[in-house]
């Protein structure tokens, strides 16, 4: 498989043949072998897993169970620590909340100015504790000031939550440089992965953070589930998140005793069918081989950079060195949002707003920016169609 | 779908150059209101004297082309008016986005019944449509002195 | 469309033409249409949803507020007041932590001792809070004491939840009379109606309770998407559950706003495929009529009773009056276990264990049972296979 | 598959009446170990002599058919003989179960190894394989000193 016909692995591209998708960060295409085995699973192995003894219950655990596997090859994690949620923004909400316990008042959680909300809001809802929470500010370039970080830890910093690539300026944050520097002082880490997994080479067992999160509909797998990398210790001091089926050893009228492991963490009927075909996405990824992707998608941002460079009136959310699958920009005078309507009808598939990062919007003094973003399946007559578009959306405000 | 169709210059100009912007003076109801898909804010204030006649209104907030024109056309359509013609009016907006229906001429001025019917393009843009009717919500909220602010997500 | 033929709408019965699915109240076998509208999705219409101005973002939203509404109607809900989470536990979860901040030292919950494990544990993790939970008893034949209930309400009791249909037994709780009661003391109601909705008749008006929670994987819908009815009033009063994109009105570094409304709660990406394929599951049901759904159900859960009371050594897990679409048993002297493998080899699948009710299980002196639980697309033959089978797992293990 | 190479009489009379069945005297060694997907429990008692020699087993708990005769033939074979052997003997009977490999003759009796193998055939049902393995994981952790319970979910 090459990266050069890829996007005939992609249904979507037969069924909207205009299509110009650069919408990835979003939400990922699926390849048709994801969706052939979900589709398959549900017509003619549909079981719930790990609850019934029956053998299509049986093979459905086993091929759950060997999705886990994939996903933690995948990211070089350690067996047993790879624990389904329904999708980032639960992950991070659980590292949140279970992670509360050990805070009292005064304490810090250290943050960056290029946070998601989902790596945000969570730990928003401990300032009910008195906590504070820090910022490691980004300069115009959107880039995360690393020189700031020393003094912003002291020693009330209990932990340190940071994006690992932006999903507005495509950034990518110096997440090892920080790891080293909380692991001299005992600090956890928690890294926001989803806009680094599928994107650039994630390395767990090398990256040594605490806690990873990321979701399966930006790797190209089903939406639904969410996945979160938490290191075997925590996994014993953590209380449980949610609590129902599926993660208790013993229940009676007093007093509940829960499941070791990533059990623990994982109440309720999951999403077999979307699980299992997780695993495809990842063999999908895996036999393009991720350097490839990184190769290719950074050539094509630096490709649209370039090119939308020499439109008078582009104006980029942030200019990074390091370059990712993606970019924000405006159209000075033009709303985000009227430009995406313009877009539309040449089937170019955008983001306009905040894409859930007030904050950093802010510091960058706009509201609102266009995002392009990147996936396997884009290429570089997907740049020249947008380029196309941008004129004549500057053509109908009346700028030149 | 024509695009210049939907962004008419009438529409342009008042996207660019908003009227009645800003908090009026003397305003004795107002409303916010809110498109979380877009993010954008609408306030809209006005005064409504004794004889309930919109005497004065205005709005703040910022939002995209259509809903900064759209903004702006309701003030000066609206200003004047009395509430119950405020109300039937923006019934009738609705009504032209949602289900293409024209307004009765006889309701307004000929200058006013061109701007009204300018945004008429937008309900062949259905994602858009928040973005029109975001402000007469809001005028309506404002009318019914509602304390909550609007939410376009809801509503429409 | 009638229950006769129903059976070919399910593809899972044409792959797999022997399977004797008795395992309904696990999870529920897909018809056909709900996978064809899924897999179309995912193939030709694939996008996230509210998030993008572009034309799939806008259909892709449009379908599936439709199913929103589509569950609105069908459970006769009100507009505005369904809440999208990953199933129902996590329905029931983010009604006992949101609630719990109107709880202090010495209040009461009442549950009932027939509760699943996910209406039990989340109100468990509240007794970190020094509250006291109380348990409506359940007598040997499986029934709520409804007689107890007003000796059990106290002054301090601050809210009632309450499962609607058991999942072991297959009794029907007299929610009715419960939320009756609790209004006259002004106690909230929260029910849990996972085994209810589907196999009984759900008015949500007519009930009148504060919450309802349940799953689309046990509706014949997708997994991954679960339902929670919540009163506006609570809508307002709660404080989010789950932070992240899509909840928030305004972030900034020191404060945040959240949205009003449903998607207050509804926080990070849902899965827009599998919640648009949940509308065809209903008005699936909805042509087929739940009243003649309910009669064919109840047929033949009597039918089955009644063969198996035929059996010497078969002992049900309570005989509730009330029947609905499930019922549980063991074989004396033989593990649940056993019994499903034995099962298994005539490929009938049925769930063994405790099936999440410890506690229902520990009253009635057993470890474990066998559960029976019918769909729409069972059928006598079923049952009498089951009944076969059950007399070769006697042979085997010598009773007789 | 035939079930009765699953259920061989054997197997259900050592179901049926558990050998070694409680807590042992002496008992200087013990672990327990669950089963979440059967809720099955158990709990492993032996006393290691000074020569490392394991003098007295037991067991107590609960479960299938299967999980029961593996537990009590596992005592019934372990007892006497020493931790060296009884950690070969766990190898083995794991080797067994999930790659189908026959036990070396060698190390056992005769009547020892028609108890071992009769196990054998829980290899071809694999949604039963955790029933079989949980005695003999908690006879490891017992050796182990293991304090923290065994869950077969996590090691099979
Ligand atoms: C950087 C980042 N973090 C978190 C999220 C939340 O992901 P999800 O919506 O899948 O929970 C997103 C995407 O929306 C993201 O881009
Ligand atoms: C009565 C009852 N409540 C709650 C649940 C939990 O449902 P889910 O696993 O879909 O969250 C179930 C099913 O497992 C159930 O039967």
């Amino acid at each position: 498989m090459s990266l050069k016909d890829i996007k005939s692995k992609f249904p979507i591209f037969k069924s909207n043949k205009k299509l110009v998708y650069l919408d990835t960060a979003n939400s990922a295409q699926k390849p048709k072998v994801v969706v052939d085995v979900m589709d398959d699973f549900y017509r003619n192995k549909y079981s719930n897993i790990g609850r019934g003894v029956y053998s299509l219950a049986g093979i459905a655990t086993e091929a759950y169970e060997q999705s886990r596997r994939a996903i933690k090859e995948f990211v070089n994690g350690s067996e047993g620590e790879i624990i389904f949620t329904k999708n980032s923004t639960e992950s991070i909400n659980l590292v949140a909340t279970c992670f509360s316990k050990f805070l009292k008042e005064g304490d810090e959680i250290l943050l960056s100015e290029a946070e998601h909300h989902s790596n945000y809001v969570p730990w928003h809802f401990l300032r009910k504790k008195k906590v504070n929470i820090k910022f490691i500010p980004i300069n115009n370039d959107g880039e995360l000031d690393i020189n700031k970080i020393n003094s912003l830890i002291t020693k009330k910093t209990k932990i340190i939550s940071i994006i690992h690539i932006s999903n507005v300026t495509g950034h990518t944050s110096p997440i090892k440089k920080i790891i080293e520097i909380a692991k001299l002082k005992k600090i956890p880490v928690c890294i926001d992965g989803t806009q680094g997994v599928a994107h650039a080479n994630v390395n767990l067992k090398e990256l040594d953070c605490d806690f990873y999160a990321f979701s399966s509909h930006k790797i190209y797998g089903p939406a639904g589930v969410g996945l979160l990398f938490m290191k075997s210790k925590w996994l014993d001091q953590f209380d449980p998140f949610l609590g129902g089926g599926g993660m208790i050893q013993n229940v009676d009228l007093k007093n509940i005793t829960y499941a070791s492991g990533v059990s623990k963490f994982e109440a309720g009927t999951m999403p077999s069918a979307e699980v299992v075909a997780l695993k495809e996405a990842v063999h999908f990824i895996d036999q393009l081989k991720i350097k490839n992707i990184i190769t290719h998608e950074q050539n094509l941002t630096n490709y649209a950079i370039d090119k939308l460079s020499q439109i008078n009136d582009v104006e980029f959310v942030g200019t990074p060195s390091s370059k990712s699958s993606l970019f924000s920009f405006n159209i000075k005078g033009i709303h985000s949002h009227d430009v995406s309507t313009v877009f539309d009808q040449d089937h170019i598939a955008v983001r306009a707003g905040h894409h859930c990062c007030q904050i950093l919007h802010k510091k960058m003094n706009i509201v609102s920016s266009i995002r392009v973003s990147f996936g396997i399946y884009n290429n570089k007559q997907d740049v020249d169609t947008l380029c196309e578009s941008i004129k004549k959306c500057k053509k109908l405000f009346k700028l030149n | 779908m024509d695009l210049t169709e939907l962004y008419q210059d009438l529409i342009l100009d008042h996207g660019k150059k908003p009227r009645n912007f800003g908090k009026c003076n003397s305003a004795n109801h107002d409303a916010k209101g809110h498109n979380p898909l877009c993010g954008d804010n609408i306030h809209v204030y006005l005064n409504l004297d004794n004889n309930n006649k919109v005497k004065d209104i205005s709005f703040e907030g910022s939002g995209c082309a259509i809903s900064v024109a759209s903004s702006s056309i309701m003030t000066e359509i609206v200003k004047g008016k009395s509430e119950k013609k405020a109300r039937v009016l923006l019934e009738a907006f609705f009504k032209m986005i949602k289900e293409g229906q024209e307004i009765n001429k006889a309701d307004l001025t000929e200058d006013e019944h061109i701007k009204f019917s300018s945004l008429a393009g937008v309900g062949r843009f259905p994602m858009r449509v928040k973005c029109a009717t975001l402000s007469w919500h809001t005028l309506r909220a404002a009318l019914d002195n509602e304390k909550k602010p609007i939410n376009s997500e809801i509503i429409d």
